[in-house]
């Protein structure tokens, strides 16, 4: 009897509808605080989500051994966006509003975190990145959305000088994996180039994921280029480079902090190829002694804190800082207060300018040795 | 210089397009003898490039490093496996869907494709993996500044093509197997009636597809060095856009459309623009398939009244 | 394989242990060699649980065969049929609940539940396509970027807002959606697959690459949707006067999505009548013979060029539609939003829902919306699990949810 | 035989696929309100006359010309014919080709007046009987989409009135029970009928029935040729028919035209057409008469 049925049907639908849609309502934690840490946990990227979750995780930890904020313990909170922009705001909803997390460390791709931050400025909540280097997160004046990072076009200028000053070189190439981060870097590193007064001899994106650069190669080399820089990650920059070195092209190569990864090396397929390749990345946390004992736990406990591991082991602290001096959780308090004031983390002393950007930019040149590591470029 | 330029990227792209070939022709054989479009075909790529890997790292483990040896038994085990694997798909995703609407399979492989990345993350995590150099060195022609050159892994992927294309037509012209193939691919109901066993046909079909995808996966990771969960897909996009190009259910079309692919993209990023290449590749197939509606070596389907 | 015909136990027991024998082969290498950069670590624990269980399982379904889920072909597609009063109730229902569900639903269930309604809208455009008219489109997704971009881009250059830009938005749509149309026609089955695919990509790629115009892969913000001129963002940023100091209440976001929301259902409404009014109309079942019979129609007198290009254009207006709705609800969009996997996920909302079925595609499209949600808890085997009951929905129902009915055409007067 | 008042004129009808010619230089006309057979053994290219003068073959030359009451079209003309030179001199010509190429097709034929059936039936399967008819009036009802989205009497009433249309043809074909049923479940025999019933739905002046017979027992084979008859009587179209069985063309046929090998070999009334001997011959395989 068809009739009972739809009727049965649309009630059925009518309570699973208001029971999940509800039961999520007030879940308000107490004793406790609640971090979300937002950025590709899976997905392509996912890579760098694994470095943001070791980082905050083992900062909570450290914190919570010695009493937490104000008594209260930390309680980290992983939200997957896969660096998709459509995830990145049901996620970021859904920290405010199930998980009513306190403040959000992440995202991670600028394209996430954009959108994204609309919600927590919003909500009011304080957001810091400890990865996006896009200049537009910061510079849409939300009060509340900060960043533990460089901005691409400090970082890029620091590379054309080095590129230009440095390397002396003269038939410059610059490439990008026309990604938000990639580009970004790239124009920026470019725009300065310009304006030192080399103009690049080709200025072209690769396509993210593939792994065949030929073509371009031996294009750069029709061009007799001496350097490349590249805007881009570690996935596209590993068999780049390794097939310049192939098809036994010498010229320089310069990327950003974007392959600060040992999957680098992996990537390259092998040290050999890496060996001699330039990177910008802030002031190696790893040889601070602030970092010290922390760099220690990291590699007892058999991993290597590379990349945004300390960073974002520091975001978590700069945090923790906040709430602790404010006793509050409020974005724009805590925002406010971290504008004027100066946090001692595992990567230095960090103090922040109205945009919510870090005052000092400590960007310097590494180079990759041939022994699988990178030191500072003297 | 320019002419030795012009012979590198034309290296380039005949590799290139020898990859894409390899992996088409799975696209091809599925589609010939089920009509169904194998989205899961890129993630065996993928797989296989994982084998590999850990084929060579266990291999090295044991001490076996001379080229030729550690080569030919990457080769060998990640065919077999990725034979399984391609049998297992079309068992568990594919067969109960044999006479469904034609979409259905399409979807429950997309789903296949990514339980299959995902399986593979979880397990080999997320980083790039990485192959060492097994074959090192280069054949190079001309001197000096001016020259280029054929890796010796881009030559042994050009052979691999070559021998794999063969072997193949052989199997397909030439052997009970291939004629039985054939027959089904005409028509699967008669097949049947005069007794052939064509969920065995079409498992076989799946396997050699599958190991293809193997042969290219070990080869094209050798070559380039490292990749991770997510290298199956774009290859997967293009080598289905080849196969497409050559003719979808013919193998000569689907190495010739891998070729064609590999040269418009090489030479199109080599001398007008990288940002591009892929709009000129899909601008290309397009224009092909307006004037050969059945791509270039498909036979045309003549409208029957 | 059902109870009733159960092979002898030593059978089941060799069919086990070879299912076991595979299994190895598959989880072995994958799961218990775990790559370590040139090195390994092994770890044969999982796939020796996964292995057992894979065995276990396959003697357990041999053995007492597969358990029976449940049917769903019995409830009747509402589109595409007179409606009785069951129907009108049941609809009422199924309304009432979307209709209430902003005011008792969360914040972050309602944005979920405005995705839902995204992918309602986009089904029910790539439904005209793939299900009434039978052309396999792979590349929706483009019509979907056009939408959105028309809006974005509609603000910024034009200054159109939310109301004026969907007209927009729906034309260029359209538009594209002929231009796709025109070289595709002369193609059958797969090729027109790989073709509209690749002009997806085409699509995709230029919006990126395309820096002046399109912000490329940094996008381009996208305003909020306005009400007679009242704003629902914290600060008036269009010129108007936000919506709670109008009311003088206090600010919640809440209002945005709700608002949004039930703008979207309003369309969402019109068009699910829109399109069940096509289905008995000339067009419509122009659409549908052609799917069925493009030489018969011809030898009808139907301009099958004019039809398939007008379901072309009728799609795409509806996905562009949706894409202002996903610019609007997003407030920014880039690039990355519409990748090949954007489209298959449209499809696959289609072809589960029941090809050519109006309720199935709601009833799809709002699963496969919240299933990956729901699935958040399972952190890192969430994408995992949703391609596996991806697989296995399809499986269990091939056709799709919900079976088209065709309507019944009776005499008036005479029986 | 003499024709006064033709609706279809075919003249040097010629068409090659590759080397091979399926039609050589055919040429005949159908007499206005006429059955007309064309027989002919198989191969001997009947199902191609058809496929030219319905657009789904091209001709390789020759021309056919179409005869309605509203006026004479050319059918090789709007299929779309190749650029001649004369058209680079002449813009007009040349414009009207250019249309015709890019917007021409078989599809103009139909509502030039010419419907067919198929020799292998091609229904709608998954759509309904009464669907296939309301399809086949597509061109006649109310095709505005304001109208019907809206549902504004005007289209409603369109809408009555083609299903009364189709209802009338259900019943003429004896398949009203079948007026709501998938076309694929029907008996073979009532989708032959129902093919009929959805060629005559578009109104033709000319209707090509291409093997109607086929597949049919004796009974049907009767109900058929009552139902041709009906067809040119009541409805006043003119029936061109290709049929194997010689006693129902004979039956009803007033102009047989034989076809072998290509070429027309007879083209008189029934009665001659028996005592043919290049018929006999083509018939019978070798020409040893008497």
């Amino acid at each position: 009897m068809p009739e009972r049925r739809f009727i049965r049907f649309a009630v059925l639908i009518a309570i699973f509808a208001v029971v999940i849609f509800t039961k999520d309502q007030a879940y308000a934690g107490d004793g406790e605080i609640r971090l979300g840490i937002a950025g590709p946990h899976t997905g392509a990227y996912a890579a760098f989500g694994k470095q943001l979750w070791r980082g905050s995780k083992q900062a909570a930890e450290d914190i919570n051994k010695v009493g937490g904020i104000n008594g209260k313990k930390i309680v980290l909170i992983k939200a997957d966006d896969a660096c998709e922009p459509k995830q990145a705001v049901s996620v970021a909803n859904r920290l405010v509003d199930r998980d009513e997390v306190a403040a959000v460390v992440g995202h991670f791709c600028s394209s996430s975190t954009m959108p994204a931050s609309e919600i927590y400025d919003d909500a009011g909540i304080l957001m810091i990145t400890p990865a996006s280097t896009n200049p537009m997160v910061t510079d849409r004046n939300m009060p509340t959305i900060m960043r533990n990072c460089g901005r691409d076009d400090q970082q890029g200028v620091v590379a054309a000088e080095f590129v230009i000053k440095r390397l002396k070189a003269k038939n410059v190439v610059v490439l990008h994996d026309k990604d938000t981060y990639g580009r970004g870097l790239a124009d920026a590193m470019k725009e300065q180039m310009n304006k030192l007064g080399t103009i690049e001899v080709l200025y072209e994106g690769l396509t993210r994921g593939e792994k065949d650069f030929n073509a371009l190669v031996t294009k750069i080399k029709a061009k007799k280029a001496d350097a490349v820089y590249f805007g881009g990650l570690h996935t596209e920059a590993g068999p780049l480079v390794r097939q310049m070195r192939e098809q036994g092209l010498t010229a320089k190569f310069i990327s950003g902090d974007g392959i600060v990864s040992n999957d680098f090396i992996r990537a390259a397929g092998g040290n050999k190829f890496v060996k001699g390749a330039y990177m910008t990345f802030g002031a190696d946390p790893r040889k601070l002694d602030a970092g010290k004992a922390v760099v220690e736990e990291f590699r007892k406990s058999g991993y290597e804190p590379e990349g945004y591991t300390l960073y974002a082991y520091a975001t978590v602290q700069i945090i923790t800082e906040a709430m602790k001096a404010t006793d509050s959780i409020d974005g724009e308090v805590l925002a406010n207060w971290l504008k004027a004031n100066t946090v001692k983390t595992v990567m230095g002393e960090k103090s922040w300018d109205k945009k919510g950007d870090l005052k000092v930019s400590d960007y310097v040149i590494y180079v990759w040795t041939g022994d699988g590591k990178y030191e500072e470029y003297k | 210089m320019e002419k030795y330029i012009l012979g590198q990227q034309l290296v380039n792209g005949i590799v290139l397009g020898c990859t894409y070939g390899l992996i088409a022709v799975g696209y091809t054989m599925v589609y010939g003898i089920i009509g169904m479009i194998n989205f899961a075909h890129g993630e065996v790529y993928m797989i296989a490039a994982y084998l590999a890997a850990i084929i060579i790292a266990v291999l090295t483990f044991f001490g076996i490093n001379s080229a030729f040896l550690s080569l030919i038994l990457t080769l060998a085990g990640t065919i077999v496996i990725t034979s399984v694997y391609g049998w297992t798909i079309e068992k568990v995703a594919y067969k109960p869907l044999r006479n469904s609407p034609r979409l259905a399979p399409l979807i429950s492989a997309i789903g296949i494709s990514l339980v299959l990345q995902n399986y593979v993350q979880i397990n080999q995590g997320a980083g790039n993996q990485g192959i060492p150099a097994v074959v090192s060195g280069a054949i190079k022609i001309g001197g000096g500044s001016n020259f280029f050159q054929i890796t010796y892994m881009q030559a042994i992927i050009i052979l691999a093509a070559v021998a794999s294309m063969a072997i193949l037509s052989i199997i397909i012209n030439k052997t009970s197997l291939g004629r039985a193939c054939r027959a089904t691919q005409q028509d699967p109901k008669m097949a049947a009636i005069l007794g052939i066993d064509t969920d065995r046909i079409i498992s076989t079909v799946f396997i050699i597809g599958a190991s293809m995808a193997g042969v290219a996966g070990v080869l094209v990771t050798m070559n380039y060095g490292s990749f991770d969960f997510f290298v199956g897909f774009i290859t997967g996009i293009k080598a289905f856009t080849a196969a497409v190009l050559g003719g979808i259910g013919s193998l000569a079309g689907a190495m010739l459309g891998g070729l064609l692919l590999g040269l418009s993209e090489s030479l199109f990023s080599g001398y007008v623009n990288t940002d591009y290449k892929d709009v000129f590749a899909f601008s290309l197939l397009v224009l092909i398939l307006i004037f050969r509606p059945s791509g270039l070596l498909g036979r045309p389907e003549v409208e029957k009244v | 394989m059902t109870v009733s015909s159960r092979p002898p136990l030593v059978l089941i027991l060799k069919d086990s242990l070879i299912a076991g024998a595979i299994s190895l082969v598959i989880f072995g290498p994958i799961c218990g060699i775990i790559l370590d950069g040139y090195t390994f670590n092994t770890d044969f624990k999982i796939p020796l649980i996964l292995t057992s269980i894979v065995t276990a399982g396959r003697f357990f379904f041999s053995f007492f065969g597969l358990p029976k889920l449940p049917d769903l072909s019995r409830i009747h597609p509402l589109a595409n049929r007179k409606p009785t009063v069951p129907d009108k109730i049941f609809l009422g229902i199924v309304f009432a609940v979307f209709l209430i569900f902003p005011f008792v639903g969360s914040k972050y269930w309602l944005t979920v539940m405005i995705l839902a309604l995204i992918y309602v809208l986009l089904g029910l455009g790539l439904n005209i396509v793939v299900g009434l008219a039978g052309l396999l489109d792979l590349g929706f997704v483009a019509f979907y970027a056009v939408g959105a971009y028309g809006y974005a881009l509609g603000y910024q250059y034009l200054g159109l807002g939310f109301w004026g830009s969907l007209p927009f938005s729906a034309l260029i749509a359209a538009t594209f959606g002929a231009i796709l149309g025109f070289p595709v026609l002369r193609m059958h089955g797969d090729y027109l697959a790989i073709v509209t695919l690749g002009f997806g990509e085409i699509i995709r790629i230029v919006l990126n690459n395309w820096l002046e115009f399109t912000g490329g892969p940094n996008g381009v913000g996208a305003p909020l949707p306005t009400l007679f001129g009242l704003e629902f963002s914290r600060r008036a940023k269009q010129g108007g006067t936000p919506f709670h100091e109008y009311f003088n209440i206090g600010y919640s976001s809440t209002y945005k999505y709700i608002f949004i929301y039930l703008a979207l259902l309003f369309f969402v409404v019109v068009i699910i009548t829109a399109v069940s009014r096509l289905k008995k109309m000339p067009l419509g079942r122009a659409w549908e013979a052609l799917r069925e019979d493009e030489v018969a129609c011809r030898s009808l007198g139907l301009n099958h060029v004019a039809t398939k290009l007008s379901a072309f254009s009728m799609g795409a207006m509806i996905g562009g539609i949706g894409g202002v709705f996903f610019a609007a609800y997003q407030g920014f969009v880039n690039p990355s939003s519409f990748t090949f996997f954007e489209s298959a996920l449209i499809l696959a909302v289609v072809v589960l829902g029941g090809l050519g079925s109006t309720v199935g595609v709601v009833t799809a499209a709002v699963i496969l919306t919240i299933l990956p949600e729901a699935l958040r808890d399972f952190a890192g085997f969430r994408v995992l699990i949703f391609g596996i009951l991806m697989v296995l929905m399809m499986i269990w129902r091939p056709k799709g949810l919900i079976k088209v009915k065709r309507p019944v055409f009776l005499q008036k007067g005479k029986g | 035989m003499f024709i006064k008042n033709p609706i279809l004129e075919i003249k040097d009808l010629t068409v090659r696929f590759g080397g091979i010619k399926a039609l050589d230089k055919v040429g005949f006309k159908v007499e206005k309100g006429s059955i007309t057979a064309l027989i002919g053994p198989n191969g001997a290219g009947k199902t191609t006359v058809f496929n030219c003068l319905t657009g789904f073959y091209k001709a390789t030359s020759g021309s056919i010309f179409l005869n309605t009451d509203d006026g004479r079209v050319d059918i090789v003309k709007i299929l779309g014919e190749p650029f001649r030179l004369s058209d680079f001199i002449n813009p007009v010509a040349f414009i009207s080709r250019l249309r015709y190429k890019m917007f021409g097709g078989s599809y103009l034929i139909a509502r030039a007046g010419i419907a067919r059936t198929f020799q292998n039936i091609r229904l709608f399967h998954e759509m309904t009987a009464m669907e296939n008819l309301l399809v086949a009036q597509h061109m006649s009802i109310n095709r505005n989409l304001v109208s019907g989205l809206l549902k504004l009497n005007s289209f409603k009433e369109a809408e009555e009135r083609a299903i009364n249309k189709a209802y009338d043809w259900l019943d003429i074909m004896g398949l009203r029970a079948d007026a709501n049923r998938f076309a694929n479940e029907l008996p073979y025999g009532h989708r032959r009928r129902l093919e009929i019933a959805r060629a005559m739905c578009t109104d033709p002046a000319l209707i090509c029935l291409d093997e109607p017979a086929a597949g049919l027992n004796p009974r049907e084979t009767d109900e058929l040729s009552m139902l041709v008859r009906r067809l040119r009587d009541e409805f006043n179209t003119t029936v061109f028919i290709i049929e194997h069985d010689m006693t129902l063309v004979m039956d009803i046929s007033e102009h047989v035209v034989v076809l072998n090998y290509g070429q027309v070999i007879a083209n008189n009334d029934p009665e001659s057409i028996r005592r043919d001997k290049a018929v006999l011959s083509a018939y019978l395989g070798t020409g040893n008469d008497d």
